[in-house]
């Protein structure tokens, strides 16, 4: 079922202007990720904490052809899902720090960002927890019978887990419009895929349900993700059937900063590999110098405009304050719930 | 008023709320074309259609989390398991995301959403297919947990939980769903969650018990009087997470003597739960130890004779209430 | 990946003795469970009881070839499983009864039969949960290098739950000599398959895990399913391959005891049509009497001795006692359990 | 002895139990290759090999039940959670079969399987990677559950749990892992299940706590001596079920006080469990209510401070001891 595109030279026929935007949601997204674990190292931000580095293509080709008024959700590697929601990157840093001016006011963290008012529906902790959740969001918009779409992200871990059958056979049966993009960086942690999955190509589990398009593609070419996430999309927006896509990425730092760039399970000489010659920044602005849609010039401004971005959210973040001793209790329930300290007299 | 069964009463719940508030639906097995394995929502798929009585592939995580994807959007769902029991392969689902979604995004979603179903014991169930786990929702900040043992709590609770804006276990009892009782039929009616309902007034002793078990203990309290004069106050929490522990501890600063009885397994269960509150909170007024009659400390057996024996039967609540008045 | 074996009308080359034993079991199988009907009518068996009337051919036909020291293990419609594995009738028949002559002294009930000592590893009520049981003692198997397999009988609907992809992704990534045999009876409870499963045949599910081999067949046809599972028996067994066979059959009874024959899910009509049409046991029988294997003296010895073995199990369950009072409390752990009646004074 | 990490200690109980009994067996998430998530099982991959540790694909459900169904045809697993958190999605195979299958066979099996990981919080994981959910493991008939404190129970804990007949959830702690203390070398050691520990003996107040606690409350122990006067006896239960209470009840019988501290939600935790022990039989000898230190009855939140807030801190216990002792 799963199939190859052709890889599209053709820049999809998109203009100057979007093919920029793209350059520049991945630059924002790989230097948001190195400043994120600069903050790391400093000592500002804690707990796990997992950088979305060498796999830019993914989220920029998925998300940049989205309407805003469509949902996205996906694990805990999400900070730059969440920016391409458009999702205030000073909001982000400062739910990363841990304080009041987060998303979530620091009661999330990394892993547990939210903003519904884009459409970003999370950052999900527990391993393959969200696709229920997807469903429920697909479930919601035919229930509304409004033109939406949601696209759920999801690691190649999670085609080994039990809530990806269920999923996936729900959206099938009930004429979902959701379109899932398996993230497969060759790693889950440090397994690699063809010792948690007994199966080739990932996107090859849509035989399992009728209705559902597998497709496994280059995730390093953000022409072609988003090539393919239109078809999609369009299958779900226009015919209401979902479809998994299998991007074949590669993670360039270790699975979370606590876990080393290589080691145990990849050898640096594979790590240095992909990073010289499947880097999908590299790649795409390659192509674009070569079209001659960009020039040297353009990428200095670009990285400069991303530099002050990031300057201006661990300015916003740490400009925030740390939050309230009383903040613990709140937020756990909408509206009064009696008693909720009366067995905490210590605090 | 009419007389009706704890089955229909749930029935009329949800009918009225989904009449009301086009957003809510629910979903679960056999909840459509089969009318609801116990016929709760006998009547519901003919007149609400398909979209909002939906019948689901047995995958009780799946549709759990359907429903808590649907409430991050602003539905509000309401999730029937076939029994709870069930609902252990859903439980990250209810702890993980649907009691700390609100939490973790800072107050960002709101989450509506109502999961029920027949808990505890039935008849010669067994084990898989018998638990009472009400203390372990009730550990969970995040949710609320509902257990009514009368239709018209049953009726008037699942209104609220609905209506509530958070998410709300709601414990039925598969062996509750024929009883009757006199329900109101007007739509208005409801019965706020976190309210204590004094069941029985009494001077002698406190029994406080929910769920099924409330109507053994009512035996109980007629033996009490009867053969040895003790008159016993029966209060039902109903609500067990938030509890209103407070018209529990009116009622033991003046009986000074508390029984508590629940179905589920004694170690870690809500009658600890309430003895700790009492002791901390009414330390002074006990003249004797706090007793509990529970669920047998075992898994549930087959057999009808040792089933029997499982449960807090009428029997030992007596014993208990004569032990704690020092008349045994 | 799912195929077709092509109808066998050669007997299998089976002897008249294994044919006439296949015959044997479907009729046993048949009359235990219209026992046991009866004795639910009149009280003696409790709680949920699942019958397999209907669907013999497929525990028969999957059955008999097995070793002594292979494994068995399915759901909760087990009885007749049970008794293939060489469960004593009498201690089924006391089990149901609630006896402690039971092979679980009568704490397992209908749903939760065990005999270890034979293979038999259960009757589990919990849908799906037994896949993973079936997985594990794969891995034992093989981690004992012995050469047994392990065959795992599910429902239908199990096709759509979380377990299912957990376990047949572990068997086919651990090499695991599994088995797995989806009796298809068209409905789960009261949902026809294709309103729960996204897919035509559930044994195409199989295409998910490289080194799974999928059939569906006719599971009414009790020769064509020991056909089937002989080369799935052979693939565990030597090559250490795991299999999916949707035998496709059908139940005459309602699901469970309380569930009536016909009704909201299923008419009259599909019902009497497969009745007549499709019964496992008419259908071999025609076929042994037609291949002259089998006379009609011959039959009806064989109901007078399955008749017998009825009796005797009823009476025996019958001439069992209930279990004591302080059996609610034994067989919970292994050894002594320190204080486990101390917070009970009552019973 | 020897002064060695708490991950050492379980690493050497895993590596001697392996080698003493062929049977035994490890599986988990990143066990293998990767040397454990946290390092407990390093090196064991290349001594003991593939068959005997073994990596699993992200399926909690899945290879809990590998390690039951290995479990019932007489091998003896270990299963690792990478942490308890992710066990909810598997609690139906801990809770409705391991725990269940022997009684529902009559006594047929015996089911010798570990399920071993960090639980509670670590550093700012927040909601759904901190919770310490052992009241629910121990409301559970047929489970045993133990949770260590120090890399010496640890050890001894762990080999009696691997050696036991019945499944055992084994709690470790994520922040306790790099923790050192005397660990006897001793192959033959280990520690009985059911067994309390007294780990500062004192006269005027009980505090019982166990896992990561433990340390905030010796630390309390220390300032209520040098401030108060207040001499504490600390009794670490280590195995939460079965509950060695009489160690507890004899102390409380002789300091008339106590006070009960864990990591885990309040509601239904633990600690209201030792109360009803407490009240139940020890009711006369209590001069103060029995006062609880708990984990804020709050999901867990990311930001640093408020995360600290959560945890039952010294500062807390200390609040407590002196509440009981009327010392405020
Ligand atoms: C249910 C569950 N099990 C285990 C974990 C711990 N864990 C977090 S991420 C991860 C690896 C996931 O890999 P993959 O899905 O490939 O995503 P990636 O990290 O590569 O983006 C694991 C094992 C978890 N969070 N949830
Ligand atoms: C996890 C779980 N959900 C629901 C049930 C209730 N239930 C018992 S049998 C059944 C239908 C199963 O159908 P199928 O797998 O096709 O098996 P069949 O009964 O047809 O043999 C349901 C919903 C259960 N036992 N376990
Ligand atoms: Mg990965
Ligand atoms: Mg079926």
């Amino acid at each position: 079922m799963a199939t190859n595109i052709t890889k599209s030279d053709e820049l999809l026929g998109l203009d100057r202007d979007a093919l920029v935007e793209m350059l520049r949601w991945m630059i924002l997204g790989r230097r948001f990720e190195e400043r994120c674990g600069e903050m790391y190292q400093v000592g500002e931000i804690g707990g796990f904490c997992h950088l979305y580095i060498g796999q830019e293509a993914v989220a920029v080709g998925a998300l940049t052809p989205l309407r805003k008024d469509d949902y996205v959700i996906t694990a805990y590697r999400d900070h730059v899902h969440g920016l391409l929601c458009g999702m205030d990157p000073g909001r982000i840093m400062a739910e990363l720090f841990g304080r009041v001016a987060g998303c979530s006011k620091g009661k999330g963290g990394s892993m547990h960002l939210f903003d519904p008012a884009v459409g970003f529906m999370g950052g999900h902790a527990i391993v393959g927890g969200h696709l229920p959740l997807a469903v429920g969001i697909g479930y919601a918009i035919r229930y509304r019978e409004t033109d939406q779409v949601c696209v759920c992200f999801l690691g190649d871990s999670v085609a080994n887990i039990g809530a990806f059958n269920e999923s996936l056979n729900m959206a099938a049966l009930f004429q979902l419009p959701v379109v899932f993009v398996i993230e497969n960086n060759q790693y889950g942690m440090g397994t690699a895929v063809h010792r948690a999955a007994a199966i080739e190509n990932l996107a090859d589990r849509a035989c399992a349900y009728s209705g559902m398009q597998g497709w496994t593609i280059d995730g390093m070419d953000v022409l072609e993700v988003r090539g393919t996430i239109e078809m999609a999309i369009d299958r779900a927006r226009t015919h209401k059937l979902p479809s998994l896509i299998e991007a074949k990425t590669y993670r360039f730092v270790g699975h979370s900063m606590s876990d080393p760039n290589y080691g145990h399970y990849r050898t640096k000489e594979e790590v240095s590999q992909f990073k010289s010659h499947d880097d999908p920044i590299k790649r795409f602005i390659e192509r674009l110098v070569k079209r001659q849609v960009i020039s040297a010039a353009d990428l200095d401004s670009l990285e400069q405009e991303v530099k002050k971005i990031l300057d201006d959210s661990v300015e916003f973040a740490k400009s925030s304050p740390i939050p309230q001793p009383d903040d613990l209790y709140s937020d756990i329930y909408t509206g009064e719930f009696p008693g909720i300290r009366r067995r905490d007299p210590w605090r | 008023m009419a007389l009706i069964t704890y089955r229909d009463a749930l029935n009329q719940a949800l009918r009225e709320e989904m009449r009301r508030d086009p957003d809510i639906f629910l979903i679960g097995e056999e909840v459509g074309a089969y009318q609801g394995a116990y016929k709760v929502s006998r009547g519901l798929l003919e007149e609400f259609g398909e979209w909002r009585v939906r019948d689901m592939p047995i995958a009780e995580l799946g549709f759990t989390g359907l429903g808590v994807g649907a409430a991050m959007v602003g539905l509000r769902p309401i999730v029937e398991y076939m029994t709870w029991s069930f609902a252990l392969l859903a439980i990250d689902g209810i702890v993980n995301a649907a009691a700390k979604l609100r939490y973790m995004s800072g107050g960002q979603f709101k989450m509506p959403i109502t999961f029920r179903g027949p808990s505890g014991a039935a008849n010669q169930l067994a084990a898989t297919h018998s638990q009472a786990l009400e203390a372990w929702y009730a550990h969970v900040p995040g949710l609320k947990v509902v257990a009514p043992a009368t239709a018209r709590d049953a009726k008037g609770l699942l209104k609220s939980a609905i209506r509530d804006e958070n998410p709300v276990v709601f414990l039925e009892g598969e062996l509750l769903y024929g009883m009757k009782a006199e329900v109101p039929e007007d739509e208005d009616f409801t019965l706020p969650l976190g309210v204590s309902d004094v069941k029985r007034p009494g001077d002698d002793v406190t029994i406080v018990v929910h769920s099924r078990p409330v109507h053994s203990a009512l035996r109980a309290t007629e033996i009490l009087e009867r053969e040895d004069g003790i008159s016993a106050e029966l209060i039902d929490p109903r609500t067990l997470r938030p509890m209103d522990i407070d018209t529990i501890l009116d009622s033991v600063r003046r009986t000074n003597r508390c029984v508590i009885v629940e179905e589920g397994w004694p170690f870690c269960g809500i009658g600890a739960q309430i003895v700790d509150d009492i002791q901390r909170e009414a330390f002074d007024y006990l003249d004797a130890p706090v007793a509990r009659v529970t669920g047998a400390d075992a898994p549930h057996p087959y057999a009808g004779n040792l089933e029997q024996l499982h449960f807090p039967q009428a029997e030992y609540i007596v014993k208990a209430a004569r032990r704690v008045c020092y008349r045994e």
